[in-house]
């Protein structure tokens, strides 16, 4: 291996770096550092200059490691590694420095300082620089499949998106019948039509596809593998039936609470807003001159701080509709905080109003009650604007309950190792960034199962679901950033810490196959499953699994620069 | 090169943070684009994950005469890798209880959760941290070696 | 028997003061007892003790620190490096309570310091160490000095040697620099009282049972047990740790290290051991060493025949500290014995 | 009653007799009637070597890993904190069940020799054979036997054994011992370390650590440090100088707790080799504490339980805001 001869970049970023941090003594000063044969400053190491400019020194220079103290690797770190990529360096020869996020602007009232800690962060990087080898990214082709859970309407939408650009699709159903939670509607808002028109359309479309195959009633039993080569497992209908998809989408929807409040379940005339579409949908709700509706039952509380977001617009669609059944029958809607958001709903709920139904505003310090013995009868309630008790004569008393996650998505969780958040909904990759995807490589998210949607949504996100799923599909070939864990079989004991603490399961206990090592129990990395989190690294006792690009050797390198050692 | 030459009378503490790519890295990315002010005695290094972080890196930190160090992760329940700053938990209670007990302060190893949409947290941390490090002095186990 | 114009005595109650006032104008290096006895820099007699039949360490530390820099250097304005000499010993220093094994241990780490190559590091704290040897009575169970033909009673290797005889101490001078440290400190002395040599017979009398081996013929005898099992059952036997050669008087590897700091750095040496698997691990991964028995069978074969072959004497002074001190007993008495008897030759 | 050495060696020769085992790793006397050296033998024959009495202090265990690749059963003595060790190896893959014939002994506790020395005011040489005797042992000294209380004369471990009848073994000598009477609470010594202020507690490790002269017995005599190659033997990356210096000591010491965390059983044997007296199970045993209070986790008694810093629950402790 040649010796490092490392080029070192920093970057005024106009005044953003330049303004603060004395970039000339920062050169000067990387200029002194061991194994660092060129150093110079760009206006915009960033700009088509400042590239061309890392390039030509590679050549210039014979430089064989490349760091760029900038902005931060977050977002720009592609760009430079490409740059080094394009000289005909390795990118993984590349090292980051950040000194605008981590220094410059947060250290603007004290120019010394932040010039003395950007010379400290450059020195640590040119230390693991040093360190840097030149790595492969792991290629593997993409089965070109999808496997959708969920029939619901977001799982549909994906499906027949993926399907209606030619891909075959598996869509697996626990239900034997596809529409998931539409099903139970009576109607739905704002348009306040039944919903069975929808449904009945989009199942047609997919029932009807060829390159959807339906798993129904199913569910998945297993899955392994790796993005563009998961194998699936799912029990359909008492048998087992497995196939191979590139990517899966989650859109396992979500189900309704039914609340232990207000004497649900106790007595006959207390149902909630799902209950009542039923029975609407039905036919079988009977009189009524009297209702109540009670909102946030079971939501925004402790242990569910969540708002459902849904249930608002629910109860406002059903107090309209049952003013339109009985437009005698008062109606009352009891509310903590109205959620009608957006340019229709608004207007809905103001529609609503004109037409007789009262808005009631509870707090939850004081929280209505139940009157009545063997039915409800009246429901007292302490409204807050007008600072008077109420009691509002009732023979029909409507909760509207929040979405809540599906009992099964802690096994499915653990059968595609994706995770789930904090109230118990799938988490996606990043609440803002990635919103319809899981860290995990090649696994889509959409629906309820992420967080309560109303039909719009679910479909939009299953839409996008699929647009994203999508891209490996039509690749055809998927990359893994060569972050992932290495092994050395020779100091390896076997001990399994490694495959222990993987999140993953990429790592297996095998007999050895190199030469001199035969037989040998050693850990092997599958690397297409590998996530590059580095835990297997920290974890292992001896050093025998390292992770690529973040190596001990780099890493204590940098802790001992900082400490002053070289 | 002058000014570096300057006498420092008050003790200015060295402090390490290991921050995670996805939630606590991010979380400074964003301090940095709000443009927090905060001290500048912590440096950050880059790990895809607080798991990465094996105590062997910790304590020789502390041994190298660092003042303090910081796994900064994600918070419990968001790990990018669903399950490697739980462990990070599990390492550093016992870590921690480990580097009391032979005398090197609490304070001076912490693991902390910094979420990427906390900048502000990220700059608290920091100023606490470097506050606590600050009052408690050098710290005594210092080696050049 | 005792030479009366260069022996005087020391009245025992009288040490603790002689001690403080050697502390005073020398680095004064002395038994302490803490978690074990160790010699050790003592600032006051009182520091000392003298329970003890002979220190966990060896003295060498003294002369041949486990860690020694060997120069410093710091980088100059041309990117070049200036150098200063490491610590050399500053002051002269007095060694009290070496016993009479560990002294002649000096003798054969002179013959590797100031050989062929002559160690400035350890030539100079030699030049500047006076000996104030202990003889030794009570010899503990492990001890065989005999066989290497000294007698733990006798002042042989020391500057001084101070023989405990009841109520006090005799003490002789055995070279220039030890009676010129008498003298420099003569208000401590005292005349002979004229019994002194009979109550050292006497206590002599304690050295009667000590185990005293053959090793007359030993080098020879080694040499045809490089091949065979006789080292496979002590290889399996031994865990590789360095506690005989750490402890050992006699053992004197070292290696040597960097230092490198931004604003310079140091070269330094320290002990090695033949026990260890990196001792002999070459860049290329091959050792030739590979295993416990071929690094126990090689720090034998360098006592009792390289040592020999190359300096005439056995790389040993009886003192017992591998045997006292291993943690699965491997005895080196034992292994003199079957080597002797040829026992070893026929396992 | 106790197995006598007479009964392991006739069990012994029994086990090479009907093809149980090929080897046989046990005690023998060593250098002197204080001191036993394990022993390793290849047939029945030298099976009257082997002795069983309260100075077999050695956890024989670790020697396991060099029989890995030999023909047949190797057969191997275990106390019960030996027993311990051995369960770790299991779980960590280090030894294979079906190739270890374990004849486990329930043991009454071990003499520490420097105690007894102390106890009885004299020297190593004296002494002629030391049994068991309940609460006491019978020290048999040149013109007599003398009755020394346990308590005064046990190693540290044994005074806190709570193991004292193997875990894991395929034939038991002896009747099983279930508990002792003298184990109390484990961690008093623990908690009066923990109370002491980082000043106090810096100054009594900076002592002990400055003693440290890197033998690397402690490390090398561990059941559990099972490595192919030690990271403090690496050169890249050189995580301890091999200067001799306070501070790297203190990683060394550091690392090393840190790396048994969880897989320390507490046989004592990194105190009893170290030849400076460094109190090394103080660090052993505040980690062990530590993780039967976060985690309810004690090491070596189940094999199929996941070691405790390899896992978590959602629920742990969650001290860092």
């Amino acid at each position: 291996m040649a010796a490092p001869r490392i080029g070192v970049f920093i970057c005024h970023c106009g005044t953003n770096i330049g303004g603060i941090v004395d970039v000339p003594q920062v050169v000067e000063y990387a200029k002194s550092l061991p194994y660092v044969a060129y150093a110079a400053a760009n206006l915009y190491t960033c700009s088509e200059e400042g590239i061309s400019s890392i390039k030509h020194a590679i050549k210039e220079y014979d430089l064989n490691r490349v760091v760029v103290a900038s902005c931060t690797p977050r977002t720009h770190q592609p760009l430079f590694r490409n740059a080094c990529a394009d000289a005909g360096l390795n990118p993984y020869l590349f090292e980051f420095v950040n000194i605008r996020e981590h220094c410059s602007w947060i250290h603007m009232q004290n120019r010394r300082e932040a010039t003395e800690k950007a010379k400290e962060l450059v020195k640590m990087g040119v230390a693991k620089a040093r360190w840097l080898d030149a790595q492969e990214e792991f290629e593997s082709d993409v089965y070109p499949a999808a496997m959708v859970i969920g029939g619901g309407v977001a799982g549909m939408s994906a499906a027949l998106n993926l399907a209606n650009q030619g891909f075959e699709v598996h869509l697996v159903e626990k239900e034997p019948e596809l529409g998931g939670r539409l099903l139970k509607l009576n109607r739905i808002f704002p348009i306040n039509k039944d919903p069975s028109e929808l449904v009945e359309s989009i199942v047609k479309a997919v029932e009807g596809h060829s390159k959807i195959r339906l798993h129904m009633p199913a569910v998945v039993k297993a899955a392994s593998g790796y993005i563009g080569n998961f194998d699936i497992s799912v029990d359909e209908g008492g048998k087992e039936v497995s196939f191979k998809a590139g990517v899966i989408i989650v859109a396992t929807g979500a189900q309704v609470l039914k609340p232990e409040l207000y004497r649900y379940g106790e007595l006959a005339n207390v149902l909630t807003q799902l209950d009542l579409e039923q029975r609407l949908k039905d036919g079988k709700l009977g009189e009524f001159q009297n209702v109540v509706m009670i909102n946030c039952v079971g939501a925004r509380i402790p242990e569910r701080p969540y708002c459902s977001r849904l249930c608002c617009m629910t109860a406002i669609k059903n107090a309209a509709l049952m003013k339109e059944i009985n437009s005698e029958a008062k109606v009352y809607v009891l509310y903590r905080d109205l959620m009608t958001y957006g340019v229709e709903f608004e207007e809905y709920y103001r529609e609503v109003k004109e037409a007789g139904v009262r808005f009631i505003r509870y707090t939850p310090s004081n929280l209505p009650q139940v009157i009545g013995a063997e039915r409800v009868e009246s429901v007292r309630v302490y409204d807050e604007l007008m600072d008077m008790e109420l009691e509002l004569p009732c023979d029909l008393l409507v909760l509207a309950t929040p979405l809540i996650p599906n009992d099964d998505n802690e096994e499915l969780s653990r059968i595609l190792k994706v995770p789930i958040g904090d109230g118990g909904f799938f988490l996606e990759a990043h609440v803002k960034l990635r919103p319809v995807e899981f860290a995990m490589d090649g696994i889509y998210v959409g629906g309820s199962c992420r967080w309560p949607a109303d039909i719009r949504e679910s479909i939009a996100q299953g839409y996008a679901a699929a647009s994203e799923a999508v891209i490996p599909l039509r690749q055809g070939l998927v990359k893994v950033e060569a972050i992932t864990a290495t092994v050395d079989p020779k100091i390896c004991k076997g001990c399994g810490t490694c495959a222990l603490v993987c999140p993953f399961d990429a790592i297996e206990l095998k007999e050895s196959e190199i030469r001199g090592l035969e037989g040998k129990i050693v850990s092997e990395v599958n690397t297409a499953l590998c996530k590059g989190c580095g835990l297997c690294a920290a974890a292992c006792p001896n050093g025998a699994v390292q992770q690529r690009g973040f190596t001990d050797m780099q890493l204590l390198s940098m802790v001992n620069a900082l400490s002053g050692k070289r | 090169m002058q000014d570096t030459k300057e006498v420092q009378t008050e003790f200015k503490p060295k402090i390490l943070a290991f921050c995670c790519n996805w939630c606590a890295y991010a979380g400074a990315d964003l301090a940095g684009v709000s443009r927090f002010q905060m001290p500048t005695d912590v440096r950050v290094i880059r790990v895809m994950c607080s798991g990465r972080v094996p105590p062997e890196l910790i304590i020789r930190a502390l041994a190298n005469g660092l003042d303090g160090v910081m796994i900064l992760g994600c918070h419990p329940g968001e790990c990018h890798y669903s399950e490697g700053n739980y462990l990070t938990r599990r390492r550093a209670h016992v870590l921690k209880r480990l580097l009391s007990y032979i005398g090197i302060e609490p304070e001076r190893f912490q693991l902390r959760w910094v979420s990427a949409a906390e900048g502000a947290k990220f700059s608290a941390v920091v100023k606490e941290t470097t506050d606590k490090i600050t009052a408690l002095g050098p710290n005594r186990w210092v080696d050049k070696r | 028997m005792v030479d009366q114009t260069k022996s005087r005595i020391i009245e025992k109650n009288r040490l603790t003061e002689l001690l403080d006032k050697l502390a005073q104008d020398y680095h004064l290096i002395a038994p302490v007892r803490d978690n074990n006895v160790s010699f050790r820099r003592v600032e006051s007699g009182s520091e000392v003790t003298l329970d003890y039949i002979n220190t966990v360490l060896s003295p060498k530390n003294a002369f041949f620190p486990q860690t020694e820099t060997l120069f410093r250097f710091s980088r100059d304005d041309s990117r070049g490096f200036r150098t200063e000499p490491g610590a050399e010993a500053d002051r002269e220093q007095v060694i009290f309570g070496i016993r009479p094994c560990d002294a002649r241990s000096l003798r054969l780490m002179d013959m590797v310091f100031n050989g062929q190559y002559k160690d400035s590091y350890y030539l100079d704290r030699r030049e500047k160490t006076t000996l104030i040897g202990l003889a030794c009575f009570d010899p503990a169970e492990t001890c065989f000095c005999p066989t290497f033909g000294i007698d733990p009673a006798s002042g042989e290797d020391v500057d001084i040697l101070l023989s405990d005889i009841g109520d006090r101490y005799l003490v002789e001078a055995s070279t220039e620099k030890g009676a010129a440290l008498l003298d420099r400190f003569a208000e401590f002395f005292a005349e002979l009282r004229g019994d002194e040599e009979q109550l050292r017979e006497a206590r002599k009398a304690g050295l009667a049972g000590m185990k005293k081996l053959d090793v007359s013929a030993i080098a020879d005898k080694m040499a045809p047990l490089y091949e065979g099992d006789y080292w496979d059952s002590i290889g399996m036997k031994c865990l590789g740790c360095g506690i005989c050669t750490y402890l050992c008087p006699t053992c004197h590897c070292f290696d040597i290290a960097d230092v490198s700091l931004d604003e310079g750095g140091e070269r330094f040496r320290c002990w090695d051991s033949c026990m260890f698997p990196e001792f002999t691990l070459m860049a290329s991964g091959e050792n030739p060493r590979p295993n416990r028995k071929a690094r126990v069978q090689q720090r034998f074969f360098h006592k009792f025949k390289y040592f020999h072959d190359r300096n005439g004497e056995l790389a040993c002074v009886g003192c017992g500290r591998c045997l006292r001190y291993c943690p699965v007993n491997i005895d080196i008495t034992q292994i003199i014995e079957d080597v002797t008897s040829g026992k070893a030759g026929n396992e | 009653m106790k197995a006598t050495s007479e009964e392991v060696q006739t069990s012994v020769k029994k086990l090479f007799e009907d093809g149980s085992i090929g080897h046989f790793i046990g005690y023998e006397t060593g250098s002197d009637s204080l001191h036993v050296t394990p022993c390793f033998l290849k047939s029945g024959q030298a099976a009257s070597r082997l002795v069983w009495n309260p100075l077999c202090a050695n956890n024989l265990s670790k020697y396991l890993l060099d029989f890995k690749n030999v023909e047949g059963k190797v057969g191997i003595m275990v106390k019960g904190c030996d027993s311990r060790s051995v369960v770790e190896l299991l779980k960590e893959n280090q030894i294979d069940r079906d190739k270890v014939f374990i004849v486990g002994v329930p043991c009454s506790g071990i003499v520490d020799r420097e105690k007894l020395l102390e106890v009885l005011g004299i020297s190593p040489g004296e002494v002629v054979a030391v049994e068991d005797d309940g609460d006491a042992f019978l020290v048999t000294i040149k013109g007599g036997t003398q009755r020394v209380d346990k308590e005064k004369v046990l190693r540290g471990e044994c005074l806190v054994c709570k193991y004292p009848t193997p875990l894991v073994y395929d034939v038991l000598l002896g009747e099983a011992v279930s508990s002792l009477p003298w184990v109390g609470d484990d961690y008093s010594l623990i908690k009066e370390q923990e109370a002491l202020s980082s000043e106090e507690k810096a100054l009594h490790w900076n002592r002990e650590f400055s003693q440290c002269i890197r033998c690397y017995a402690c490390r090398n005599i561990c059941p559990v440090c099972t490595c192919t190659e030690c990271i403090f033997d690496k050169k890249a990356p050189r995580w301890i100088s091999k200067a001799n210096d306070v501070s790297e000591n203190l990683v060394y010491h550091l690392v090393r707790a840190f790396h048994v965390a969880g897989r320390c059983i507490d046989c004592g044997e990194c105190e009893r080799a170290c030849p400076m007296n460094i109190p090394l199970r103080s660090l052993n045993k505040k980690v062990e504490k530590d993780l039967l209070e976060l985690f309810d986790y004690t090491a070596g008694i189940d094999v199929e339980q996941q070691p405790p810093l390899t896992t978590y629950q959602l629920g742990d402790l969650d001290e860092f805001l």
